[in-house]
């Protein structure tokens, strides 16, 4: 089809150009009664799962409904989410920070058709286009990552993960009936955008084989010397190498048994290629939280050092998931958080009632504070 | 009809939760369709073909997206992340398929008329598909061409008063919980302070001259519903310095089961934990142990509080943040890459947050903390790990901020201090021979 | 009348607590007048120099003695530290004033007899100061000249039976507590496996070959006495397997308040800390939470118990230790040069403490870890300095023991696992060519 | 006088050599009552003050007289220790794991006599030989190390240090009313002899100036190299420097700002002493643990940065010490150690409550793990 230009003249990229305009003012996007109501409210309660009223000091209140979705969204899907917010709540909504829809409306009566429209609506495949859920104790929306949909690095998907899991432990997104929020965050590679350092169950995908060294062409498309310095365990060393047809190129090296597979290489070099059918897969972690209640944020730890990738369910991975969150809402006392329970019967109790191997992958060799995880006490159950 | 089988892909849409594969699976044909009649700038079956892609993907175990070539916008250092499929003859029309950072607003409201403007511009020219919301917090519109980057940020600016968020070695998009807006916990309102300082530094947003990344967000309260604490190198997290506001007869219906006061309003309605007790849930719970019942009075001996928000958050109706209100400040969170994770550090313990002189106090704590970072951080280095390098002592130098407690979980187990010289009386330079007369060798 | 002034040191003669001052003037005097007429060895005045010598140290702010050079008895590495004064004019009688270190008995059990012939023996050929003892264990025999070294160790071992102590590298004194012989929590024999681990491993305690230093310390259970955990290389500690025994009786005579039942055997009778309370002092700060009393009976969760000692600390008329006893056994322990101080880590949870078959068990474990130590230890690096450097799991599969949770307090936060190549299916050699038909560039 | 030989002929020296034979066997040494019920103990009570009692299964009874001593003890004063025992308890004693002085009588009517007999006993200058006490829930003996007395690295003394301290809280030590033991320890530098990394309270000598040079010598006396790596902080190069005659040498360079006073080098190359008057004093240390107890062991964490040598008695430093005993002594709870203590009521009221000033220097930035020991949570009290 023909180009359509909006105005841009490439040949004048400054004529009339704006820069540096900030985001929309985010009173333009308030609901009436947000805006009227801002710094007043008193107190709210959750419903039921999946809706919220929060009361104003003015006597007004605004009712939330929350739907979980996909985060990866089509225009058409958002258009039809825009159509549910024009009839039902004066065309507004928000986006949570973990990624579920809010619509919100401004008195009780709204509330049902709201939430009878939103049930109403399935994807053609069968799924549910807005589950009402993701409040209080219970799971809500996975914050995620690109995965095999857009990024270079990843070492699972993330969208398929995400939706297997979220399958899996649906009943927990539309009931409130754990002990304390149970939050599951992904991320695709190490790099970690999904932030899954602090969750109480993450799923990482993770690379196990060393970077491929693509020598024909690495010193064509790298630095040399980037690529060296990127590697936090120093296993990298520039090389001479002699190609298969005889001609001697500069290249690098990788001392494989310091490698840890972080692909920080590969993201300062693409000719070394981490991604592998059998080496790539899932690590679990599990017992990390971000919130300051009762006790301080805290880390996840890796529980679970490896599954394979198994697309397109990831059956091993959501079964391993499954036995944790069985587990803990069967053991933890209510407001308890799975790391705040793991601790309190300890870790090796905690293995125990998920039913987890533990291997020596998961004892802590990384750098001097290794240490602090290993146990300097004869305090321990048997 | 599907251009690609996607026999892995298919069986993603059984199961109650939302369909990924049913979305892209619906755009696909309404751009196969398009019965608006768009005249799409870039492949019209871009979405199949990412679904052919991603199939391929389930098939290998392997992701087919290369690295990405240096695009953007003239001018910006950031907002564009480049990315070329590494099969683009089987899949041309994802081949090239640019992903463009734009800036959310605060509290993540949106009116539907905005909404429908960016995805009008986006089915135009790009592939329709999003991510509502990145993790970073911006709109991410998945997916367009080269020559398109140019214009949709023409679009954005000028018809949609819309700018492009960070990437690159820049601010990033600054990200906030709802806030005043819409949270009675709020302490500071979050909408205004994150819209400020996104426009306050658009330079640092747009414009590469940092070290490595940086990123600002922003809670209301120490309950993090946007996870300051481990994801954003400044976090700015609502507390309070008085006292905890008491409504005894609140206190009293909850301990008497009234039922428009459930405990932790009604997050724990799907399970029978028994009735309400106030000692074994609030006060035996409470970190500190600085609750107690009097009679049918609850105290709260406010000086060992640490306002760790459990108590309120239980009983709502009956407890309330306090009046004096500001933010803590926490440095140097980040994901473990390359140092192992960081979670943010308390380096402003309480912090005033003034929008009457335009956060002063707070864009001067944020200038000496780049400053410092720029003149000291290394390529790639995050400023949790500068100041794991420097030391936490050379923060407070150059912030000006005195050492106080609050600044340690625990003082240093180890005595290695290194002393510097105008701290020690007589100095370092001391004379050996004169040692030598007290002290022969 | 005293050979030096000494106004510093004598204002520690005064106050309540026993003054090395006025022992080390009683000492000069007493062998200023020799009633016992000995034929001093060493300067009969090195007392005198001594209280000298460090009364110039009060006035300074510095210590006046010298590195030692390299003294000891011939064949031995070890047992005897150098030492020399660094103002020998005005303090002869301590110009050599080296230390011999003693190999104290298990327990610290001594007969007069015994000691006597130690002190006729330091007087005649020693400064006739000690340490009793030496914070490895060792009786430190205090400053003595360099001829004198071979004459005390060939009394020691030809007249008194008795051997030196370790110094250098090289296994040091090995020490415990008092264990059974004294203590009812006493979970194995410590006198015992000391004094067979002392003579199994003399060559070791000798004659350096190791890398640095290496400390045995026994605890008979998790009081830690002789706080192994913080002071040895390794560390015994005792504990068991099965319940907790207890004599509902006997909690009973506690909860009643009987006299001969004081709570924790007595140690708090110095306050008036209010009646006993079981609730508040036993089962609530149970680190574990798995007591409770159901009507007059005491219930112990065993499997949930990590036999932290303090209910039977408590208790110990109604609570003993239970009968399937052993040691757990840590590794690392040591002092914050140079990398930082270390506690021991668990490596085995629990090993039986077998005299039948020679310790058998231990003694293997003991060896696999100074092969492995011997071979890679660097130069003054402590084992747990090496256990850090080449980590955890390298001292596992080195003493052929299975990585169990107990071994870590949590498991990692950081995902870096180092797999092996023969973990991973088709291993690391991978074939570019064939993956760039998949992959383009 | 005249050279007496012990039968060791210098010129033969294997000959009729015995080694190898270890310490004497404990058997020996056991007190009858010891002996006969070892392994059969039932259970023991602090009668009082330094007095127990220990019961065995057989009905046999032993009692304990614990006493405190200086450890620097005099050949003179074990003879009167050795006179003691033989009056009073057939010619048996022992020693503690913390220096004090065991005498154990195998019944009750034993006990007074004993006692009677070593409260009798003064040292001219007037301090007691043999104090009663150091049991249960109180203060005991402090381990300690050489100083002045005999070392060459020391930051102060050691023996004056406790003489001080011990008499500051003497009344601790015959008296059992504090909320748990409380161990003080001392170290007169960082090598930590007296493993003062683990103590209640904790008296640490610490240099503060970098080593002086003695160029002339260096060379001569030290192996350079060796010295290069002594130390942690890679402070020390090599380094060629010109004598004020002209002379050239080999000697070494420090790096001032990079030296963190450890002392290593000087252990290394007695060309580098640190001691220094100005320089050297005191570190205090608090809050470590060694039992396993309630709670794990834990570490002594730095409370005051530094006091000045202060001879004879150290003021400044026992009025630290004895602020910090009496704030613990008011505050904690029964069982509750000191650490455990400042834990519950948090480090910041610790120093409030204690008095003490919280400087800079009491953040650690020392390796990467100094990073756990900052605050990573919004919790922290005003
Ligand atoms: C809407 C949202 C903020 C936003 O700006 O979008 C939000 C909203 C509320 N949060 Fe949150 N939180 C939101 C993300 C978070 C996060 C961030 C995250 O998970 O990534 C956290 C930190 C979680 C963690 O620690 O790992 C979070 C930790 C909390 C807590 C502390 C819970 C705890 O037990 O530790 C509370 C207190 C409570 O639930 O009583 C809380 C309480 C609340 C309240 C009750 C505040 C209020 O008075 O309105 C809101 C509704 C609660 C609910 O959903 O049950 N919110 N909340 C976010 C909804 C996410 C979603 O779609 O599910
Ligand atoms: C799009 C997004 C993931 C998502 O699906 O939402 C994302 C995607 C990428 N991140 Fe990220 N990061 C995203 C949020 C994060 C977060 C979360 C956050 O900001 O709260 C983190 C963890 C927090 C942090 O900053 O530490 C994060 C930590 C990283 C890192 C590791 C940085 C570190 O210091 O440890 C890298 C690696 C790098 O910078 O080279 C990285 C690199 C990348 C790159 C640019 C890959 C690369 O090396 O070039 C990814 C591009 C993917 C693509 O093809 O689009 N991304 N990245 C998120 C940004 C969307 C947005 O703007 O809203
Ligand atoms: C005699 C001695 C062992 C020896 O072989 O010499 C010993 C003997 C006893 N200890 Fe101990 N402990 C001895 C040093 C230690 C040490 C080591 C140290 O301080 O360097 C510790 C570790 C201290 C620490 O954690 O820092 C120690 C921590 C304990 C504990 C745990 C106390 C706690 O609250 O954490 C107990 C249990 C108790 O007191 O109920 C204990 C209990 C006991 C009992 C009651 C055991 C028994 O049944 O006989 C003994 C008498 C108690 C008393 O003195 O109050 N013993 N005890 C040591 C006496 C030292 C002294 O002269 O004062
Ligand atoms: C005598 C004694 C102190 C005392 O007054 O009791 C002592 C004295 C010395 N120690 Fe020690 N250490 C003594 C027990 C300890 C302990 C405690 C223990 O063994 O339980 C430790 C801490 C535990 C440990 O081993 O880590 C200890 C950790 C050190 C260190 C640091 C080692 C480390 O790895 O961190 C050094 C430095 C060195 O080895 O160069 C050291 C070095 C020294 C030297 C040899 C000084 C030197 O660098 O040459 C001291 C000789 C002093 C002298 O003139 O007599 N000493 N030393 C103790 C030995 C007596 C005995 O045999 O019974
Ligand atoms: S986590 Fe890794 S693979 Fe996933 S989007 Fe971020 S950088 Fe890409
Ligand atoms: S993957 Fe990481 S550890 Fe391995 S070579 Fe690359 S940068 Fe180094
Ligand atoms: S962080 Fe606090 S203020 Fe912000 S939404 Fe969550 S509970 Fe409300
Ligand atoms: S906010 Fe937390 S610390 Fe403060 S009173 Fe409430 S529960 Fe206790
Ligand atoms: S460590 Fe245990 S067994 Fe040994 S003396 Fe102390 S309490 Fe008794
Ligand atoms: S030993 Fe410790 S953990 Fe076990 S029951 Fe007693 S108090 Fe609880
Ligand atoms: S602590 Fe230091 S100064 Fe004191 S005896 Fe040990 S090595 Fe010597
Ligand atoms: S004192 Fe320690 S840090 Fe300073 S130069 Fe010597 S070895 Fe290095």
């Amino acid at each position: 089809m023909a180009f359509i230009s909006s105005g841009y003249n490439p040949a004048k990229p400054m004529e009339n150009r704006i820069t540096d305009i900030g985001p929309k003012h985010f009173e333009e996007f308030y609901p009436e009664v947000i805006k009227k109501n801002k710094g007043k409210w008193t107190h709210h309660e959750i419903l039921e799962p999946g809706v919220l009223v929060h009361v104003s000091e003015t006597g007004d209140e605004v009712y939330t409904v929350r739907c979980g979705g996909a985060r990866l969204m089509s225009t058409t899907h958002i258009n039809e989410i825009c159509d549910i917010a024009d009839k039902h709540c004066d065309g507004h909504l928000r986006f949570t920070t973990r990624n579920n829809i809010e619509f919100m409306v401004d008195s009780k009566d709204k509330v049902e058709p709201l939430k009878n429209d939103l049930k109403s609506r399935k994807f053609a495949g069968g799924s549910l286009k807005f589950p009402i859920g993701g409040t209080g104790a219970g799971i809500t929306n996975i914050v995620h990552t690109q995965g095999w949909i857009h990024c270079h690095t990843p070492a699972t998907d993330a969208s398929g993960t995400v939706k297997s899991t979220m399958d899996a432990l649906f009943d927990e997104f539309q009931n409130m009936r754990l002990p304390a929020h149970l939050r599951v965050s992904m991320a695709c590679c190490l790099n970690m955008c999904g932030a899954v350092h602090c969750s109480d169950i993450a799923i990482l995908g993770y690379h196990r084989k060393p970077p491929m060294l693509d020598h024909e062409y690495l010193d064509k498309l790298c630095e040399i010397p980037l690529a060296v310095a990127a590697c936090p365990t120093a296993a990298i060393k520039p090389a001479k190498v002699t190609l298969a047809n005889g001609t001697e190129v500069k290249s690098v090296e990788v001392k494989n048994e310091r490698c840890m597979f972080c692909g920080n290489c590969y993201t300062m070099c693409p000719s070394m290629p981490l991604a592998d059918t059998d080496g790539d897969g899932i690590v679990l972690m599990a017992g990390g939280k971000v919130s300051n209640r009762i006790s301080d944020p805290k880390f996840s730890k890796v529980v679970v050092a490896f599954l394979p990738n198994e697309m397109p369910r990831w059956p091993s991975m959501t079964d391993a998931i499954k036995k944790m969150v069985n587990a803990y809402s069967n053991g933890a006392n209510k407001y308890e958080r799975l790391g705040d329970w793991a601790e309190r019967i300890g870790w090796e109790k905690f293995f125990e009632v998920c039913e987890l191997n533990f291997t020596h992958h998961l004892i802590d060799d990384f750098r001097q504070q290794a240490y602090m995880s290993w146990r300097q006490t004869t305090n321990f159950k048997f | 009809m599907a251009k690609h089988e996607t026999p892995f892909l298919d069986q993603l849409e059984s199961g109650p939760w939302p369909s990924f594969v049913s979305d892209m699976k619906q755009q696909a044909e309404v751009r196969a369709k398009n019965e608006a009649g768009v005249e799409f700038q870039i492949p019209q079956d871009c979405v199949d073909d990412l679904l052919g892609v991603v199939e391929l993907s389930y098939k290998h175990g392997r992701t087919h997206w290369k690295h990405g070539g240096i695009v953007g916008v003239f001018g910006y250092g950031g907002g564009v992340i480049g990315r070329y499929c590494d099969q683009p003859s089987l899949f041309p029309g994802v081949e090239h398929f640019h992903t463009m950072r734009v800036n959310q607003p605060a509290g993540k409201y949106y009116s539907t008329e905005y909404l429908r403007s960016i995805t009008k511009l986006w089915d135009l020219r790009g592939s329709g598909m999003t991510n509502m919301h990145g993790a970073t917090g911006d709109i991410i519109l998945l997916g367009t061409t080269t020559p398109q980057l140019e214009e949709v940020f023409w679009e954005l600016t000028h018809n949609l008063g819309q700018d492009l968020g960070g990437s690159g070695s820049n601010l990033r998009t600054p990200a906030d919980c709802l806030g005043t807006s819409r949270c009675e916990y709020s302490c500071y309102d979050t909408n205004s302070l994150v819209h400020f300082l996104t426009n306050e530094f658009q330079d640092e947003l747009h414009r590469p001259a940092f070290p490595y990344k940086f990123k600002f967000k922003l809670d209301g309260c120490p309950n993090c519903c946007v996870a300051s604490i481990a994801r954003s190198d400044m976090s700015f997290i609502g507390t309070w310095k008085d006292d905890i506001k008491i409504d005894q007869d609140a206190v009293n219906k909850y301990i008497e089961q009234d039922p428009a006061y459930p405990s932790n309003a009604g997050a724990h309605k799907g399970r029978d934990w028994g009735p309400f007790d106030i000692q074994k849930e609030v006060i035996n719970l409470c970190p500190t142990g600085c609750m107690k019942m009097v009679g049918k009075e609850l105290k709260i001996d406010n000086a060992n509080c640490t306002r760790c928000m459990h108590c309120i958050n239980v009983m709502p109706r009956a407890l309330k943040i306090g009046d004096v209100r500001g933010c803590s400040i926490l440095c140097g969170a980040k994901a473990p890459i390359l140092d192992g994770a960081q979670m943010g550090s308390l380096l402003v313990p309480f912090m005033e947050v003034n929008p009457d002189n335009d956060y002063e106090a707070i864009t001067d704590l944020i200038e000496n903390i780049w400053d410092w970072w720029m003149e000291e951080g290394k390529n790639r280095e995050r400023l949790g790990e500068l100041i794991m390098r420097q030391g936490f002592q050379k923060l407070l130098e150059v912030t000006g901020i005195e050492a106080v407690p609050q600044h340690v979980a625990y003082p240093r187990t180890n005595p290695y201090i290194f002393w510097r010289e105008d701290e020690v009386p007589g100095g370092f330079e001391r004379d050996v021979v004169e040692y030598r007369k007290h002290h022969l060798r």
